[in-house]
């Protein structure tokens, strides 16, 4: 595979590109990431913590299988994946082409530091005269234009903000190590060569360009030019015909010989026109009639200086795209009415400049604090700001609002304390997600967190006080008013500007809302064949959502690879290793070799020392020192010296960033890779130079040696007890197993089979669809039927798939890449197989319900006897005046205490329905929250429209349903209105919610957890929220949540490719940082197979032997700390290796 | 209530409903009005009646005839609903129900209306005897002789007749609204 | 005489608080830097005996810092660690170790300032109970 | 509680009815034999012996207050992987703990084991019992009984009992299957056989025993031996601490520890196959040792001694049982027992843990909880 050339494009580095990018790498593709910012992790990287463990965890998202193909360090820091070509702030100008081939154009702002050089001593922002509010910090607070784009990256070496810079060139002085360029920026890198005999001429035709900021160089005659061409290169020459000496066309002929590629405009009055013409010949482009004014000049300039721009894009090919560019966020005071005074006030914010102000690494240090400096005490925050607002245009949720106000809510209590009084104004609460209602729940009964139900219009600073202060009115309709020194406004999402640019360049649709539109039952396909999409391009999506999305279109992207190629991904391990001599026994020879980064790291590096402290011991070999190690000469001739020297180990000592170039190196020059260990002594530097003020430059000096001397110690020390051991492999059975052949396990099947793979899929019932079956139209209006039977056809025609119905997966054996399987068939048949990966897709069910005297009063039905009947007839034979509508029945309460996330649009979909059917009927929905999120809100707003009544109902005051001579009597407390209602209606229907077909012994059976809820429960919640804590078993469709069809779709599609990353490989195989017994030492006390928290660990009673399953470990080492005699050894941390490192720290 | 009378109302009532009908209920129109302290119901829960076709309720409440159609509501509602119309076509409809109950509310507006009408302008002297007049309630002229003294005593009451009055200039204005609104 | 500069040994986890160590050297707070960081892949593989080891060679001070609960990549390697920390504050000061010289702190990767001010707060604690005498015991 | 049953004493011969009790239950269908401490030809030595034949049990002695060997460390041999036979062991309260211990990492196992223990009068370190064995080896261990039975002091025939003895406050068979127990019965005609568990009392149920009521001395007789020795223990472990209570003072009195590691081999709680002190990981390059030694000055040698001594209490004194084979061990008479308890008495309580208790109950570094020990986590804490 061309190295240079992604197979997959990846646009936009969030976390739905990382994790589409980091499922592609990891099924053998190569994946070029695209990013715009100069930082990966785009909205999250703003927030530290996330719903439900209220921190982070985004490390989560790595490889757990070959770890050692990526970086294993926290993703805030960066992303690094063999497979993954990182391109940051880097744009994509241009697409063509179709699935299979996309020819696409990349360009790179240019940053004008050079990382390399920059060694972050904050030389240059201490010069900068420009402070500019810092994106990052959502302009709570300011940076210089010259900056640290995002506080984690893993360099983080200082950028240019082109729009802020004023080239005064402060920094490029003030910079030890001449690392700013600010020439590179734009038009600066654009030189031009002006030459004319005629000073006017001269001077302001370089006059106007330099205006424009163009780089130019001056020549008074054809001789100067040419010097001038011979001693540097130049991108333009405006050449004037008629000069003494050499004239125009004499100079061209002669420049074309010295720079061939430079491009030639000739200047020249009317009367030598001809002669211009004639110069075209000899390789000018165009040429400009003198005089010409300034505008002809720019443009023609400008025009080659595109072209220019252009040529250097970087030009990949890719079979598949994936557009994951997010959303933009609403901008209270961007709208003209602006009445919660957002910008004015200081005390307002959006609720992502409060999670800067939480962030400890924000403005605010982590501290919450009014503007007065008072602590605050009393936050208001206010849902739907830009949201669910038909003035605004904004007919939809956004979806995610609610939760964060939420997280919000108990983070600042952490942080302000306990006696924080923290409101939550909302219309609805949309806890609709997994464990959403029970997070919420737990806010409420943390005390001091209100949730009131009402829309705060403004707000109004009391003059004295400072406070603000805000007017409701409560739903029984009692005016109230309340002060707060915080108002924190939940802003909801907006189609990135670009939104409509994108869809032209990329050919996709928008929605009526200006957001990338899916493929009716699929969100992560775009309606332009080969484009994917996943997050929150489509809407904003929270993170898990997201997650399961980018899944999701990378197995479309990665599908669309296998069946226009009709090959299907390399298996990851095939690559050879050449083998390596065999070392372990003999002692270590090190060879270090110590690079100075260009000589950016001389200032501070005492090479003497290092050398001192290096030979030491007796396992250092040589010590060399280079300029610029990963490169060129350097990296040949340091191949050259251990081909001549012979060490079995290397050590190097450089920029973390350049590890893989030295493996690289050192299998090159012969040597095993993992024995190979690369010091970072970069990072060393960049702390020593940000260290106390009060040290002197000798100081800081001297301790920035002290460091780099560490740093090189430990990684003697690593290397020196690095071990070539042979990893551990399982062997992987290309084969998977689907348990449910419902929409979710249809799906999932499909998507592995056209990966190659066969699939048994296995369905307890008599037939395939699940509830499917039932359904027939969905909210958005979409028939259910004709795409049941489209994935009908395509699963049981795929000659891969294998569907097994009135069967039952009745046990799973064995472990990631090797399970063993016995399915029951009917008739009392017994099938047993083998299976690399194990997908749960057994669905679920609508709850049954014995309330509201469903099952004895017949007017009392369910949704989904709704659905049977208005599909039946068996209503059309009846006249309907009245029908009333029962949500949350049984749901959100003990015990069965979550949302079941579709009873709503449920309601309102059959609502419509009905309401087309007999215009007539009245239509009661009684509710507790309206749970229409996203974009289907807009059939909420359509309901009401068509006069359907929702009135909202609380726990301890349930509706009433009694019989009555036809149909029944609903009593319900209406608290709008403030008095009970008695609704005389036909039908009742009763929305009950959502079971998981999910029984403990299936949790048995599969290896899996169930939730407090009963679904299944995954690994993570966010970050890993289709696979089960046992590697090779995963979990979707409405078994593991609640969720709509489309939704399932991604999910199953999610669960689809997680599986394949087992699949795609033959062996299964440790990475470098692994766990091993030491047989001989170990007592078998099993302590360390209680504490794995991975279950890679088990007793193989047969051998009497603790087996550790290499693939499933990830190298924590809780195993290595509770072994009391270091049989338990993580590889890289062994005992005699921390002891060393000790050593050297206490030196 | 009859029935008939009810079917009437809620003819009436209809184009007003559908006003309304997208309201979420999410009060914000209620929180905004200057005038919800005095009203017995919040125009939320005017809202909230019309959804459920409670057109006797929204009489009897008579909570629209304190708007002051200052229309901060229609500004600041967020379903973009008409909502000031909405209260003055609830204003309309009593109007022209001639409904005992709003007699004072609707008197006041006729008689105001008829200065209007005579002289171009209300004078507040005449139309304040036209009104009490009116009403047939001999004491109700005294609860206004404060204001009326103080008015007055501020020079803003003006006693003498009009000097000029009746030139029917505003007639065929007047004229020319009746017939729309009775309009079909 | 010279002023006591305490050697503090910190284990950090690779994750959160090695993220917010490189986070507070990158982002030019100031710490003191006699604080020898020592990587592990997490808290829950810290062996008592590296601790012990510390303590007795020559570190006035031992730090071991990793991601706050629930955090932890590893599920619940911190948790671990804290029982292990809480059995070896117990034995050591049966033996006249000060609490202040094991600490144990949870610092999320986002945490820089933290990181900068236990180290402070660290060493300062250590300064004014003064030097470990236990490395002097091997001679 | 189950049925308590009496086993009358045969003129006075204690021993005898020990044995012959052991001897029904040896003659019992399925177990196969009778680990229990067995006085050896040279008749000072008395160590734990697996008997098969009921005749061999006449030699057997229980109740001698020699104690050469914890027999957990045996057990452990016996029952690390099933044998098909059903043992049965006499066992000191100390050694029953320390194998309920050893259960729980997965060194023995309690299903084909019936423990038989007997109330503990305590032992003589080693060289001691030698001395007072000496003269009269078969007498000995009578006259030991009644001496310490009556006696209140720790010192019998002017001879001290093991320091491990005189501070034990478990001298009950409280984890044992089927407890025998003469203290606190007067006159002293009959021992109390109690099961304690089901398995027990199948056993006992074949043995023909009279049921009979606990006396009524023997609870005092209980309590004001453990309140002695709670007493004593609290003054050594005060004593320990006086001499160990800063590192100075703790080098101090480790300073004749040798790197022998007998210490760890006699501990039945150090299961390790291989110390890790023994391992390569200690197994430093020379020039480790000399730049060691350049940087303080001096090395004393052997190194690591006192990492040695606190790795093992971080390592076992949760679990320790307080036997003080440790202390019998030691060729440089270090109070090892001592230092062990004294530590172990805090480490036990900081997690609420008491060795040996039950079986069921986690080493408490096998576990956690996900909300405890708060106060251990940040700079303020002063724990």
């Amino acid at each position: 595979m061309n190295p240079e050339a992604g197979e997959i494009l990846v646009v936009g580095g969030g976390v739905s590109g990382m994790q589409a990018s980091l499922e592609l790498a990891e099924t053998g593709h190569d994946v070029m990431l695209v990013e715009r910012a100069p930082y990966l992790g785009g909205l999250v990287s703003q927030l530290d913590h996330q719903f439900p463990s209220n921190h982070c965890g985004m490390c989560r998202m790595l490889p757990m299988l070959h770890r050692d193909s990526g970086e294993q360090s926290c993703l805030r820091k960066g992303l690094r994946h063999d497979r993954i070509h990182i391109r940051l702030s880097t744009d994509v100008t241009a697409v063509e082409g179709e699935p299979g081939n996309f020819r696409v154009s990349l360009r790179k702002a240019a940053s004008c530091v050079d990382p390399i050089q920059c060694i972050g001593c904050g030389a240059c922002v201490k010069v900068c005269p420009v402070e500019t509010p810092d994106d990052f910090n959502a302009g709570l607070s300011m940076r210089k234009a010259i900056f640290q784009a995002a506080p984690f990256n893993m360099l983080n070496s200082y950028r240019i903000d082109p729009a802020a810079c004023t080239r005064c060139g402060a920094c490029v002085s003030a910079c030890p190590t001449g690392a700013i360029h600010l020439t590179d920026a734009d038009r600066g890198a654009f030189r031009i060569l002006v030459v004319d005999d005629e000073q006017i001429v001269r001077d302001s035709t370089a006059e106007w360009l330099i205006e424009e900021g163009f780089a130019v160089e001056k020549a008074a005659s054809g001789l100067q030019a040419l010097d001038l061409l011979g001693r540097s290169s130049y991108h333009l020459m405006l050449l004037d015909i008629k000069m003494p000496g050499m004239d125009g066309v004499e100079v061209l002929k002669k420049a074309k010989d010295i720079a061939p590629g430079i491009t030639v405009i000739m200047m020249t009055a009317y009367a030598t026109v001809e002669t211009a013409i004639e110069a075209m010949k000899s390789g000018a482009v165009e040429y400009l009639i003198k005089p010409f004014d300034p505008e002809m000049l720019l443009s023609m300039a400008d025009k080659h200086y595109q072209a220019f721009v252009e040529a250097a894009d970087e030009k990949i090919t890719a079979g598949a795209i994936v557009l994951t560019g997010g959303a933009a966020l609403y901008d209270p005071s961007g709208d003209p009415r602006n009445t919660l005074e957002y910008g004015v006030l200081p005390q307002v914010v959006t609720s992502l400049e409060f999670e800067r102000m939480l962030s400890p690494a924000g403005p605010c240090k982590g501290l919450l604090l009014r503007a007065d400096g008072k602590p605050v005490s009393r936050i208001a925050w206010i849902q739907c700001v830009g949201s669910r607002d038909l003035q605004l245009g904004a007919d939809y949720c956004s979806s995610i609002c609610c939760m964060i106000s939420i997280k919000e809510a108990l983070l600042a209590r952490e942080v302000s304390g306990e006696n924080l009084r923290a409101d939550i104004f909302f219309t609805d609460m949309r806890v609709c997600g997994k464990g959403f209602h029970r997070y919420k729940e737990l806010a409420e009964s943390a005390g001091h967190i209100r949730f009131i139900r009402g829309r705060v219009h403004s707000a109004i600073p009391e003059a004295v006080s400072g406070d603000l202060q805000i007017r409701y009115v409560s739903l029984s309709g009692i005016e109230k008013e309340e002060s707060y020194d915080l108002i924190v406004l939940a802003i909801g999402q907006r189609p990135h500007p670009d939104m409509p640019r994108l869809a032209e360049r990329y050919g996709f649709s928008l929605n009526a809302s200006g957001f990338a539109e899916s493929l009716p039952f699929s969100p992560s396909e775009t309606h332009r064949a080969g484009i994917f999409m996943a997050g929150s391009f489509s809407g904003l999506k929270d993170i898990r959502e997201s997650v399961i999305q980018a899944s999701a279109a990378a197995v479309n992207a990665s599908r669309t690879m296998s069946v226009l190629s009709k090959s299907f991904p390399q298996h990851l391990d095939t690559k050879d290793i050449p083998p390596f001599p065999d070392v372990s026994r003999e002692p270590s020879r090190v060879l270090a070799a110590i690079c100075s980064c260009d000589a950016a790291l001389d200032v501070c590096m005492d090479a003497a020392s290092v050398v001192q402290r290096l030979r030491q011991d007796p396992a250092v070999q040589d010590v060399l020192f280079f300029n610029h190690l990963c490169a060129g000469q350097d990296r040949e001739s340091l191949i050259q010296e251990i081909r001549q020297r012979h060490p079995n180990r290397l050590l190097t000592a450089s920029c973390a960033s350049c590890a893989d170039i030295f493996q690289e190196v050192a299998v090159a020059a012969g040597m095993d890779p993992r024995l190979s260990v690369t010091a970072d002594i970069r990072m060393p530097v960049l702390c020593a130079m940000s260290s106390s003020k009060a040290l002197d430059t000798a100081a800081k000096m001297q301790q920035c040696a002290d460091l780099m001397n560490s740093a090189i110690s430990e990684g003697l020390v690593r290397v020196k007890h690095a071990d070539a051991v042979k990893p551990s492999e399982t062997a992987v059975t290309a084969r998977a197993l689907v348990a449910g052949a419902g929409i979710a396990g249809m799906t999932a099947a499909l998507a592995i089979a056209d990966h190659g793979y066969p699939v048994d899929v296995v369905e307890r019932s008599d037939r395939v669809g699940g509830n499917l079956n039932w359904i027939h139209h969905t909210l958005d209006g979409h028939d259910v039927q004709p795409y049941l039977e489209e994935i009908r056809q395509k699963v049981e025609s795929h000659p891969r798939i294998q569907v097994y119905t009135r069967a039952q997966v009745m046990g799973v054996w064995g472990e990631a890449g090797h399970f063993y399987t016995t399915v029951a068939g009917p008739d009392n048949s017994v099938m047993q197989f083998e299976h690399g990966s194990v997908i749960l897709a057994t669905g679920g069910a609508e709850a049954s319900t014995s309330l509201y005297g469903h099952g004895t009063n017949p007017a009392v039905l369910t949704q989904k006897e709704l659905e049977t009947a208005l599909h039946s007839d068996a209503l059309a034979s009846r006249e309907l005046s009245s029908v009333v509508m029962i949500q949350c029945v049984g749901s959100r309460e003990a015990p069965r205490n979550y949302c079941s996330r579709v009873c709503c649009q449920t309601a309102v979909k059959q609502a419509l329905a009905l309401k087309s059917q007999y215009p007539d009927v009245r239509i009661y929905v009684l509710y507790r929250d309206m749970m229409l999120y996203g974009f289907s809100e807009s059939a909420y707003t359509r309901a009401r429209r068509e006069g359907v009544v929702f009135i909202p109902y609380s726990l301890d005051q349930k509706p009433e349903v009694v019989p009555a001579e036809t149909g029944a009597c609903v009593r319900v407390f209406d608290p709008v209105s403030d008095r009970r209602l008695e609704i005389e209606t036909d039908i009742v229907v009763l929305a009950t919610g959502i079971v998981p077909a999910f029984t403990s012994d299936d949790g048995d059976i599969f290896g899996v957890e169930r939730d407090p809820d009963r679904f299944f429960m995954e690994a993570d919640a966010k970050w890993r929220p289709v696979d089960a804590m046992k590697t090779g078993v995963f979990g979707c469709g409405i078994v593991n949540a609640p969720l709509t069809i489309s939704e399932t779709v991604a999910s199953a599609q999610a669960a689809a490719m997680r599986a394949l990353r087992i699949l795609t490989r033959t062996t299964l195989a440790s990475s470098r940082i692994t766990a091993v017994v030491r047989h001989s030492l170990c007592s078998r006390c099993q302590l360390c197979i209680a504490a794995c928290p991975y279950q890679a660990r088990v007793l193989d009673t047969e051998a009497d032997q603790i087996r550790v399953n290499a693939a499933m470990c990830q190298g924590c080492g809780a195993c290595a700390s509770i072994c009391p005699n270091s049989a338990a050894v993580v590889e890289g941390f062994s005992m005699p290796q921390l002891f060393e490192m000790i050593d050297i720290a206490v030196q | 209530m009859k029935d008939a009378e009810n079917v009437q109302l809620a003819e009436a009532l209809a184009p007003i409903r559908d006003m309304v009908k997208a309201c979420i209920q999410c009060g914000t129109c209620s929180a905004s009005c200057p005038n919800a302290f005095a009203m017995a119901d919040t125009p939320r829960r005017l809202w909230r009646m019309l959804q459920a076709g409670e057109v006797q309720m929204v009489l009897k409440s008579g909570s629209f005839t304190l708007c002051s159609a200052c229309y901060t509501c229609t500004l600041r509602c967020p379903r973009g609903l008409p909502l000031t119309d909405a209260m003055s076509a609830l204003k309309q409809v009593v109007a022209h129900q001639d409904a005992l109950r709003f007699a004072s509310t609707t008197l006041f507006y006729r008689k105001f209306m008829e200065s209007v009408r005579r002289h171009g302008r209300v004078r507040e002297t005449e139309f304040m005897c036209l009104y009490l007049t009116a009403m047939k309630n001999p004491l109700l002229p005294f609860q206004f002789a404060p204001l009326g003294l103080k008015l007055f005593s501020r020079k803003k009451l003006d006693f003498r007749p009009p000097s000029k009055g009746g030139d029917a200039r505003m007639d065929a204005l007047f004229q020319k609204v009746h017939e729309l609104e009775n309009a079909p | 005489m010279a002023e006591f500069e305490p050697t503090i040994v910190a284990f950090v986890c690779n994750w959160c608080t090695y993220t917010a160590a490189d986070l507070a050297g990158t982002s030019r707070l100031s710490y003191p830097k006699p604080v020898r960081l020592i990587r592990v892949m997490c808290t829950g593989m810290v062996d008592p005996q590296y601790i012990l080891k510390a303590l007795l060679e020559g570190a006035d001070a031992v730090l071991v810092s990793g991601c706050h609960p629930g955090d932890c990549h590893y599920i619940n390697g911190n948790f671990k660690a804290r029982r292990r920390i809480r059995l070896l504050k117990e034995i050591l000061s049966q033996f006249g170790f000060e609490p202040e010289r094991l600490r144990l702190t949870w610092i999320g990767a986002s945490d820089g300032i933290q990181f900068a001010e236990v180290m402070r707060e660290m060493v300062s604690q250590v300064k004014a109970i003064g030097p470990c005498t236990a490395s002097r015991l091997a001679a | 509680m189950s049925l308590v049953r009496k086993l009358a004493i045969d003129r006075q011969d204690i021993l005898g009815t020990v044995q012959g009790f052991l001897r029904s239950i040896l003659t019992l269908e399925d177990i196969a034999v009778v680990l229990a401490p067995r006085r050896l030809a040279e008749k000072s030595v008395v160590m734990p012996a697996l008997i098969t034949q009921p005749d061999c049990l006449s030699d057997a002695d229980p109740l001698a207050p020699a104690f050469f060997l914890n027999a957990a460390q045996m057990m452990s041999r016996l029952t690390r992987r099933p044998s098909g036979q059903k043992i049965a062991v006499v066992l000191r309260p100390c050694e029953i703990r320390a194998f309920i211990e050893l259960v729980k990492f997965k060194q023995g196992a309690l299903e084909d084991v019936l423990i038989i223990g007997l109330d503990c009068l305590g032992a003589y370190p080693n060289t001691v019992y030698r001395r007072f064995a000496a003269a009269d080896p078969d007498g000995s261990t009578l006259r030991f009984f009644f001496a310490a039975l009556s006696g209140v002091s720790e010192t019998v025939e002017g001879m001290e009992l093991a320091s491990a003895c005189r501070v034990c406050e478990h001298p009950f068979p409280e984890g044992a299957d089927i407890a025998i127990g003469f203290m606190g019965i007067s006159p002293l005609d009959y021992l109390l056989v109690q099961g304690q568990t089901p398995k027990a009392d199948a056993y006992l149920a074949q043995v023909k025993l009279e049921p009979v009521a606990i006396p009524a001395g023997r609870g005092d007789a209980v309590a004001s031996r453990v309140s002695s020795r709670v007493q004593a223990r609290d003054a050594m472990i005060s004593r320990t601490h006086e001499a160990t209570g800063t590192p100075e003072k703790l080098a101090a009195y480790l300073t004749g520890c040798i790197n022998c590691y007998n210490c760890r081999n006699a501990c039945p709680i150090c299961y390790c196959r291989e110390c890790v002190f023994c391992t390569d990981v200690f197994d430093h390059e020379p020039f480790q040792y000399l730049q060691k030694a350049g940087r303080s000055g001096s090395l004393k040698l052997p190194a690591d001694t006192v990492l040695y001594h606190l790795t093992r209490l971080v390592h076992m004194s949760t679990s320790c049982v307080g036997c003080g084979q440790c202390s019998n061990a030691c060729p440089n008479d270090i109070p090892v027992m001592e230092l062990f308890r004294a530590t172990a008495r805090y480490s036990q309580k900081a997690f609420e843990y008491e060795p040996g208790r039950s079986v069921a109950e986690p080493p408490p570094m096998s576990v956690f909880k996900e909300h405890e020990f708060a106060d251990v986590v940040g700079l303020k804490g002063k724990t």
